[in-house]
Parts: structure tokens; C-alpha cells; sequence
């Protein structure tokens, strides 16, 4: 097993992958931007070194620092985490080339995948089905028109350096497309630093859904099952599970062999995931992620697998501990990310103090979080707070508990998507598992803001008691014994 | 964690939320009687200093709240944040009368929800714009956000340009009434 | 299924059986004492209603205060929990009479059970193996020499109405019969307001094995296997595990069997669980609880099955959801019991304010709690404050993630049994499963308070820089824009 | 979550922690030499006012930190609490020729440790007790605890008798020197 590791990453990523070798007692190393001295990835680690100013460009992009710290901090190995650097096949060089070990596949297959047109390529020679599209990337607005209508419309116009939805844009009509290729290319450029964009059909209202890999230096490739992640905001995934409400055995088998042969074409180690788009009854090669996904805790919680310990005793060497027949599927399991965007406001990213947390517990809960009381939340980084994870026997119970968990988190200071999440719980098409990604858009009641008279009434009482009890204690301040709860407290636990 | 300290005297507010006006009389008992309705509250703070725990005739209501200074409270409740204003009787009168003196409200000017880059401006000065519709795309964590009219409004004055940084809360554009035609 | 319930309990399991409850739509009350008023069982239920002032007899031991509650409330059903009134037959009745249901079995059974001595002597008849010792209550001093003497030092006084090692004492010699006596009278008078007390030949070294049982209203009675308890200290468990680690698939299934046989032989309808005391390859019942035990979740983590959710169904007049052999046994969890003790003095009971709470998280972590920041710990109840759960595929793997999610546990103001739980997740003999009652009498080096050179270094850097902070604000303060992080934070939360 | 501020001149301070004094320096670019091995240093809130993260020489250590006035701190670290005093260099040599006018310290009382009821009291004033040796049984939370001798001692004086109920850092016995035999 790997003696130490440097984590070049932050937030709820970094706080997993730090876990996950604490417990194979491999030494942690974290790095850090000046913006997040007091982050709880730094107060989790073993070590924990600064990289550079709040700038990602200038710290937790910046390889040469990165690779200063693992050198003085005698790391033996390097994780990317997902973001940033996971999927940048020069970092991964530039660690090997340093004498470390990459927690990841090798530089090649990192750049075959990212490159999403020569990704499109490899698939379709390997016999994996891909969405109709352009194969290269686009040079103008020009060309962009000819290969939309070759294509057919609807079209979707995506950044070949691309993922998580940034530099997409859908295009329904030719007059359209001069526009969307623009922000598409200014988008990718600002994302990725590469302008390159491509073009697919727009597959109306379909199923996103992928497939878990894991290869080892021993030839050795298993697929853990589906996540269906369907549900969406802006492209991006907003709630996700395993396995998916809609597929059956017979497709289970069928999409994890074609992932696994897309795995095998590409001499996959490690972790990796491959999406697919399902629609009419078939499915298409969407993109090969080379890194652990966002949503990674889903297939954990139905297969049993700790993906990140997997990730370590790859690289460590170790075959793959189970093969593909000795991999469970049990029970069910929900994800939601939380994120500090307003969804009754467009989404629209919130910045602020976390002055008040308290996640949720109990049994079949798991929340894998970047944050603390008084955490400050910037726009330098992504909006994603943490995750909810629950678990149960069935899908139904698996619902419930997240509802449940939903309505004990408490994120103070900064308004988070979590109140959308809770409706969909209760919203009967997801209850029933119609899942699209035209989901949201179909169902534009729940991106409302509504207050029940319950909450009314709360809020009333609560703000007249409060401003009462304030004049009540500016009138006679700190006479008797009494004082308030707070002054109390406080002169208790500091006194 | 000690029930908060209530007076001997009741005490009647004007509670504001969300345009509506509430009468409120917080009483001396431990009852909260709301629009001639009586309920029974206790209201306790749990995690100093803003968790809190509310029993509205038993029923159990965690919240969060901040103190916004004269009357104004930022009180968080089921994943939401609300603004609710607190007034007494007399200043609730004044401001009934300097209401009705400024006459129709204006309509709230745009300003920047979060820091960003301005990417593009969508309307013209002069233009009339429909409530909802998109006036400026701001950039912020690295995706374009569309910034709409609060209402149906003529563009009287656009203060950022394509390419400007803008702060939090900074106003972008201005706007006027839509003259009847 | 039930469509509301009361919950006659406080902390941790009344948390509990409120997320159970409110997975399964049922409404959900609480009961507080006014100690507990800002109490998390009391944020965390639909409805709460103050039953007495703080001590327990006159609030969660009120029986007619409750049974007032639950009227008013129109609660369906009763919860009891553990401790207060759950293990007595009275309260059940009364809950019945009223015209509720009670989530646990039958008055009479719970009679049964809780008279140790009679329920000696049911397992005796039902075939079941019993330690050797006297099956009726001791009268005097010399009554209990004389016993003692029959059965053989060393010897263990009981309290017959007793559980948890309260009114519990171990003799070697006829000399101490006497002080023990009047002790365990005593201590059992005050617990239980029973003095009544057994003896039993006292195993040397024993495990502490006890069976999951669930029986129906249809006839069904199933076992989940066992958990080890065998860590304790003064005779109560501290931490506890499923599977035990020294149990092999033939004997699992000879003590399911022979716990089956001790459910069926009382009609037992609810959860329970069957205590055996295992020596020398032989197993001998002590005791059936006739209600949720503490160490729950260690089976539900391992069986996948929701406990609370079976008491509901089963309340509900519906059938157990598995039959015997559809009961699977996956992995192994571990529980340990974070306790306001110290572990360094005599685990003395600690009173005072949590002013810092931050417990862990990741994947395969549990915290069932019954705290938050601003908690006032008392002495007015149990001195459990929180249970920490893990799970991985083998118990080298739950260790090690016990290990960092102890690690990770932040409970501030008040000492805790953490640091000792720590410790044991790296002592040879506990990691190898060499387990039982004297284990911490054994390992007395555990129990000394000792400081790292490390952990010395860092206290000294602090304070010094605290001091130097502290005294660089009161000679400049407020000056320039920066002021402290903790009065910038403070201005920007609340300003 | 900025870094504390520290002023631009190095402070030398005095650190006593179970006993043992320490010499520190607290110098102005982020250093601190203790007992004359300097180390980096960075000390900051991380939830306030108690949650702090500190980095020596790149090792993470979060602690908890409450002021006890006079210099004294108390910190929690890895689940255990600890008293340290800070004080300055005059500070210290006050301390110090005071501790030498004292003369040797007397043994500590015992306290009651928790609010309890006193079952029995195993030993009579004027008797001898061994450094762990069992003085007094006390009832809290249901269970009896016995409390010991803190070192070895005579029994001077006993403050409370069984069925007393005690206070929370009430003293309960007084002791005084075993005299050389």
C-alpha cells in the first residue's frame, strides 16, 4: 500500500479522498489556497501546505507548486481528486515524470477521453454505440450551420475539453446556431483554456445514465452497475441514484459489457466512468469520464465498494479485490447535491458566511461535505457545498429517507438548492421514478417560491417574540439572574 | 437554554412579510395572539447565537435568526431565508403616513445578485421591457447568468458596460414606469 | 400503518425513533421535560409538549403526564424507547387501556422478562442453557452468604428488576457478601425502586453475546444474528459489534436458534433481544430485553433491515417483511457509545455546555445523537450523548473507519470516553478480536491520561499564539481593516 | 477566515502546560521557537469562537481554544482538554520568586468532580491514605463513584458526611502532609 499521498483538490472531494486513505493509514497531504486557510479539507489532513492566492489558475491549477509541495512534503503519491486537474493529461505526466504515483489512468487515456471528438472516435471503432454528431472540432459559425443541419435539429453544440455542462449550449433552429457557437466557444475557452467545440444530436428528453468502471494494472476490468442521473439544472446533475428506476436486468448486463469494452479499448486503470444517453429504447456513448465522479457514494452504498480505497490499492498495485461476479447490487440509493445556488432565483450563485451547520444523521444517511460553521463561500470555486446520500432496501424508502434527511439540514447564512430538492422528493413523476433531463423544465411549479401558512404564521410569531424579547432586554439590560439563553450560555462557556 | 424572558405586559406589533401587515400582541403568559388569533409560543435559542426552536401550540419549528437592527429580522425556516419587520404601533402609524405621502412606489432597480463580469447588455436605454424578460448576462463561477426585469418597465438608465466587474448589490440598470399609450 | 405516535423518551433513541417514524409518514410528538426544552428530540418532531419538570419522575417517568399528552394529541401509538418506561409492564398496560397502541410486546411478556429471576426460570423451562444461580430474590445478608455459597465464588449479585449494571456486584469471598448486598440493594432501590437481588455464578472472562429477535402478531418469530459486547466498563457496554468476531456460522446458528426458542416460549411480539454470557464454548442465557437495545444499529448496518420501521410495521398489525432465510448478514459494523464520562478519571460523569459539536462523516460513518451545540449535559439522565457507527465489508476495515471517525469527532466542554475509544481502535488485542468483560481491566495502560510530544508542542505553539493575538487586539483594537477573523466574522454574520 | 494578525516585533513568552515551564518566542513573520526549535506557525478561527486550525511546520492539528483570562487557556485537542498559562517574561519571574517564598506546595483538596449525593465516607480524619486510595463513595447519574486521594496524605479535616448532597467542585476533604516517621 501506498505510503502517503498529496490531494490536489479542495472541498467535499479532497475531505473523501483524505478519508479514504486515513483508513489505509496512508499520510495525507493537502494543499490549499489562501481563501481556504481555514477550510475543513486543510483541518482533516495530516499536512496541509499553501499553493498560492484564491485564483484556481494560481493555485490549485498551478501544477509546478503542486508538484513543489509533493516533493518537499515527500508525497508519495498524488490524487486530482474530480475538477481542476483530474482530467489534464499533462499534470498526470508531470507527477509520474516527478517520480510520484498518479491516483489515476495513464496520461494517454486521459487525453484520448478528454478529447471528447477522438473519445467519439475510439467508441465507435470499439463497437460502443455514439450519439449521431461531428467526430471533430468546429473552426466557425460557418461550419457550425453545415454540420448542425447535416446533423439534423435539434442539435447540441458541446466543448470538445469539456464536462459538467460548461460551453453547452441546445440549438433548435439554423438562425440560432451563429449565436450559441459563440457562447459555447467563450464559455469552453473561459472553463478549459480550449475554445475547440463539437457538434451532437439533441436527443429530445433523455435518460442520462452511466455506467461505474474499474480497472487494474493486471488486465482486469469490472463494471459496478448504473447511476441514473437524470435530473438536472443548466446541464448539470442535481439528484442521482442507483440503480436506475428504468432498466432492467437484461439492459443492466447490456450497458455495463459495452462499458467495459469501451474500458478495455483504452487499457483503463483505475476509476472511470462512461455516460450514456438513453432514449427509445437505446442507449449512446455520451463521454468516458477518467476520475471519480461527483456521484461516486450511489454506487458505494448498493455494491459495498469504498471506490476511493479501490482507487488506492490500484495504484498501489493490488489486483481489483472482487470480480465482476462477486460484485453486489443491494437495496437502493439517492443522491442530491447541495449547492449555493438560489433555485427560486434562476439558480443564481449565493455567496456569504455559513454562520450556522448542521447536517443530518441517523441510519442509512451519509453527507460527504466541504463546509463548516463559518465557512465562507466565494465565487472562486464551485458551488457545490456537499452531498446527500441515503440508503434503503427500495427505491420508495430510499425517497422517504432522503425527505426526511432533507428537512434536518441546516445551512445558515447562505441559500442553497436543498428546499427544491425536498419538493422534488415529494413530486409524484419523480416518486415514480419518470425521470428526464427535461425534468425541471417540465415541471416549473417546483422553482416557485411558495410559503405555506404554517410557515406564515412561524415566521410572525417567531419575529414579534424576538423583537419583543429584544426591547425587553434593551429596557432592563442583565437585571436579575436570569439574562437571555444566549447571554447565558455564552458567559458559561467563556466565563 | 432557559425560555426567553417575557414581560409582565402585553405588547402589541405590526409584523411585516412579504407586503402583508400582521397584527401581533405578544403576551405576558407565554401566548402570541395573530390577527385575533390565539396561539400558545415558546421561542428558546438552542446553538447560540442564531439557532432557535419555536413551539406554535405544540407544534415544533427549528429557525434560524439574525437581528437586522430596528425591527428587521433575517429569520431562516425550512431551508428559506425571509425577511420579516417588526414594528410597534406608533411606528407602524408613521410609516403608514409616509407612505401614502411618496405615493405610487418606483419600480426596484437591477442589481448584480452575486460579484461577476458583465458578458453582454440585452436592452437599450428607452427600450420597454416586458417583467421576466432578459436585460444582462453576467458571468459568475464560470457559467452566464441571465439577469431579468423585476417588472413590465421602461430602461431608463444602464450604469455597466460589456466587460465591467460588478460587486454584489451594485445597481446595473434603472428603471422608469411604462407610460399608458 | 400507524398514522401518529407519541415518543416517551429523550436524546439519542428518542431522535431515532422520530426519523423512523417520519420515513414512514407517521406523524410524529415528542415529550420534554423543561431541562430539555432546546433539546434536538424536541426541533427534530412534528409536535413537542413539556410532560414535568427535570427529574424523571416527575417528567419522562410520569406516567399519567404522558398518557395526558398522548390524548391531547390524538397520538395514535406509543413509543417507549429504552430506559424510562419502557421495560415496565405498568406503563404498557396503561397505554393500552388508554386506548393506544404500544410499540413493543405485550404487558405481560414485558412483566415476564423484566423479573430477572422468573424469567430464569421460563428459559430454564423452554430448554434454554441458564447460569447457574438462584432463580428466586435474596432476602438478607445471610440469605445471600448462604446462596453464594452454594453456587460457588466467584459470584455476581443482580438486581432482579435491573439491566444496564446498575444494583449489579461481584464477590469473590464470603466476607464481602455482605457490603455487596447492601450495596447492590441499594443501587438496584434507587434505579429501579426494587430492591430485590439474585446471585449467579460469575463467569471469569466471559463474552457478552446477544441475539436480535423480531416476533409478529401472526406467529413469525426471526433472529439477525448476534452483536458482540463484551467491551464494557462497570458493566456497561461501551462499544459493541456484528458479527462477533469469534462466532462461527454453526454456533451463530445454534444461539439464533435457541433465542428463537425463548421469544416463542413468551408469544413475543416486537423487538427484542436475548443476552448471553458465552464462556469456555458454552453459551447461558442473563437476560431478554424486551425492547430496542442501545447497540441497534450494529445489526441494521449489517442486515440492511430499519429495526424502527419493523416495530411500526409489526405494531401495525402487519407481518415481519422477511422470512429467517431472506435475512442477510453482510459486512461487519461496529458501535461505540460516546459517553459524558472521563475516561482518564474513574470515567466520572461530566456536567456543563457543548459549545462546539462537529461529528463525522463519510462513507460507511453513522451518528445517532442526541446532541447539538448549545446542549446542556446534566445529571439529570443517562450520560450517553451520541452512538458512533461504522461499516466496511470486513471488521480490520470497520476498525480502521471507526479509528478516523473518532478521529474526526469534535465535542466541546465537555470531556467525553472518546480519547479511550481511540485507543482501543489501535490496541493489538482488541484488533484481533481477542474480546471480553475484563478487557478493560486488563488493558489498565489504556486508562492512563498521557500526552504526545507532538500534541505538547501544539498546545504550547497555540496558547502562545493565542496569547500574543489576545494581547496584540487589546493593544490596538479595532484598528486598520482587518480586525480578528473571529470579530470580522461576527460583524459580517450579524452586521 | 484571515490569518491572525500578528504585530511586526517577536514576544517571548513563558508557557507552563502539566507542570513544565517553556520558553517561546512568538516571532513576527509567522515563526515560533520553542525551547529554542523554531518552527512555521499559523493559528486561525475556523468556527467561531472556539474552532480553530493550526499549522506547525505543515502538521494539521484543529483544536479548540476558550480564554480563561490572565493568560490561562484552555484547549481541547484530540478529544482531551487542556489548561495552559501564558505568561509574559515579568510575569514570569514574579511567579517564580513568589513560588519560591511559598515554600512546598500543600496537596490539593478533594473536590467534588460532579454534583452528587455522598454515600459513605470510607476514611476518619487524622488516618493515613495511600495516593489512590479510596476516601469517599459519591451517587451522580445513578451510579456510585469513588473518589480517591489525589497523593499520599493525613486526613485533616472531613467538610461532609453521608446523605450530604454536594456541588460541583465542593470541597470535600482537606489533607495534610504525611510527617517523616
Amino acid at each position: 500500500m501506498l505510503e502517503s499521498v498529496l490531494v490536489a483538490n479542495r472541498g467535499e472531494i479532497a475531505l473523501r479522498v483524505i478519508r479514504g486513505a486515513r483508513e489505509l493509514g496512508i499520510r495525507t497531504i493537502a494543499v490549499f489556497s489562501e481563501a481556504d486557510r481555514g477550510s475543513p479539507h486543510v483541518m482533516h489532513a495530516d499536512e496541509a501546505y499553501c499553493v498560492g492566492p484564491a485564483r484556481a489558475s494560481e493555485s490549485y491549477l498551478a501544477v509546478d507548486r503542486i508538484l513543489d509541495v509533493a516533493r518537499r512534503s515527500r508525497a508519495q503519491a498524488v490524487h486530482p481528486g474530480y475538477g481542476f486537474l483530474a482530467e489534464r493529461g499533462d499534470f498526470a505526466e508531470a507527477v509520474v515524470d516527478a517520480g510520484h504515483v498518479f491516483v489515476g489512468p495513464a496520461a494517454s487515456t486521459i487525453r484520448a477521453m478528454g478529447d471528447k471528438t477522438e473519445a467519439r472516435q475510439r467508441m465507435a471503432a470499439a463497437g460502443v454505440p455514439v450519439v449521431p454528431g461531428t467526430n471533430t472540432s468546429l473552426g466557425s459559425r460557418s461550419e457550425a450551420r453545415r454540420a448542425a443541419e447535416s446533423v439534423g435539429f435539434p442539435v447540441v453544440l458541446k466543448a470538445a475539453a469539456g464536462g459538467g455542462g460548461k460551453g453547452m449550449r441546445v440549438v433548435r433552429t439554423v438562425d440560432e446556431v451563429g449565436g450559441a457557437f459563440d457562447a459555447a466557444v467563450r464559455e469552453s475557452e473561459a472553463a478549459f483554456g480550449d475554445g475547440s467545440v463539437y457538434v451532437e444530436r439533441y436527443l429530445e428528453r433523455p435518460r442520462h445514465i452511466e455506467i461505474q468502471l474499474f480497472g487494474d494494472t493486471h488486465g482486469n476490468v469490472v463494471h459496478l452497475f448504473e447511476r441514473e442521473c437524470s435530473i438536472q439544472r443548466r446541464h448539470q446533475k442535481l439528484v442521482e441514484e442507483a440503480p436506475s428506476p428504468l432498466i432492467g436486468p437484461e439492459e443492466r448486463r447490456r450497458m455495463g459489457a459495452a462499458a467495459a469494452r469501451a474500458a478495455r479499448a483504452v487499457d483503463y486503470v483505475g476509476a472511470g466512468t462512461v455516460e450514456f444517453l438513453h432514449a427509445g429504447g437505446e442507449f449512446f456513448f455520451l463521454e468516458m469520464n477518467t476520475r471519480l465522479q461527483v456521484e461516486h457514494p450511489v454506487t458505494e452504498l448498493v455494491t459495498g465498494v469504498d471506490l476511493v480505497e479501490w482507487q488506492f490499492r490500484v495504484a498501489s498495485g493490488e489486483p481489483l479485490p472482487l470480480r465482476q461476479e462477486e460484485i453486489p447490487l443491494r437495496g437502493h440509493a439517492l443522491e442530491c447535491r447541495i449547492t449555493s445556488e438560489s433555485p427560486f432565483d434562476g439558480f443564481l450563485p449565493v455567496t456569504g458566511i455559513v454562520d450556522e451547520f448542521v447536517p443530518p444523521h441517523g441510519a442509512g444517511v451519509r453527507w460527504d461535505g466541504g463546509i463548516a460553521r463559518g465557512s465562507e463561500i466565494g465565487l472562486h470555486y464551485d458551488p457545490l457545498l456537499g452531498k446527500l446520500i441515503t440508503w434503503a432496501p427500495d427505491r420508495r424508502g430510499t425517497v422517504q429517507r432522503m425527505k426526511r434527511a432533507l428537512g434536518e439540514l441546516r445551512i445558515g447564512g447562505i441559500a442553497t438548492c436543498a428546499p427544491l430538492l425536498s419538493r422534488i422528493m415529494d413530486e409524484p413523476d419523480f416518486r415514480e421514478g419518470r425521470l428526464s433531463t427535461a425534468y425541471l423544465t417540465e415541471h416549473p411549479d417546483l422553482l416557485d417560491a411558495a410559503m405555506s401558512a404554517a410557515e406564515r404564521e412561524a415566521l410572525i410569531a417567531a419575529s414579534a417574540l424576538l423583537e419583543h424579547r429584544r426591547r425587553e432586554e434593551r429596557a432592563a439590560p442583565r437585571i436579575g439572574g436570569g439574562g437571555t439563553p444566549l447571554g447565558d450560555w455564552q458567559r458559561r462557556a467563556h466565563g | 437554554m432557559g425560555e426567553a424572558s417575557m414581560s409582565t405586559r402585553p405588547s402589541r406589533y405590526v409584523v411585516s412579510l412579504r407586503g402583508e401587515d400582521h397584527d401581533v400582541v405578544v403576551e405576558a403568559d407565554g401566548g402570541v395572539v395573530i390577527d385575533g388569533r390565539r396561539r400558545e409560543a415558546s421561542l428558546v435559542v438552542t446553538s447560540p447565537p442564531i439557532g432557535h426552536s419555536l413551539l406554535l401550540d405544540g407544534a415544533s419549528v427549528p429557525l434560524m435568526a439574525r437581528d437586522g437592527g430596528r425591527g428587521r429580522w433575517e429569520i431562516d425556516l425550512g431551508g428559506c431565508s425571509f425577511s420579516v419587520e417588526v414594528l410597534d404601533e406608533r411606528q407602524a402609524k408613521v410609516r403608514a403616513l409616509s407612505a401614502i405621502s411618496a405615493g405610487r412606489t418606483a419600480i426596484a432597480p437591477l442589481k448584480a445578485p452575486m460579484p461577476g463580469l458583465v458578458v453582454r447588455v440585452e436592452v437599450e436605454e428607452g427600450a420597454v421591457v416586458d417583467a421576466g424578460e432578459t436585460v444582462m448576462i453576467v458571468e459568475a463561477m464560470k457559467m452566464e447568468n441571465e439577469l431579468r426585469a423585476p417588472a413590465a418597465a421602461r430602461v431608463a438608465r444602464i450604469q455597466v458596460g460589456a466587460g465591467d466587474a460588478v460587486a454584489k448589490g451594485q445597481v446595473l440598470v434603472e428603471f422608469g414606469e411604462v407610460e399608458a399609450e
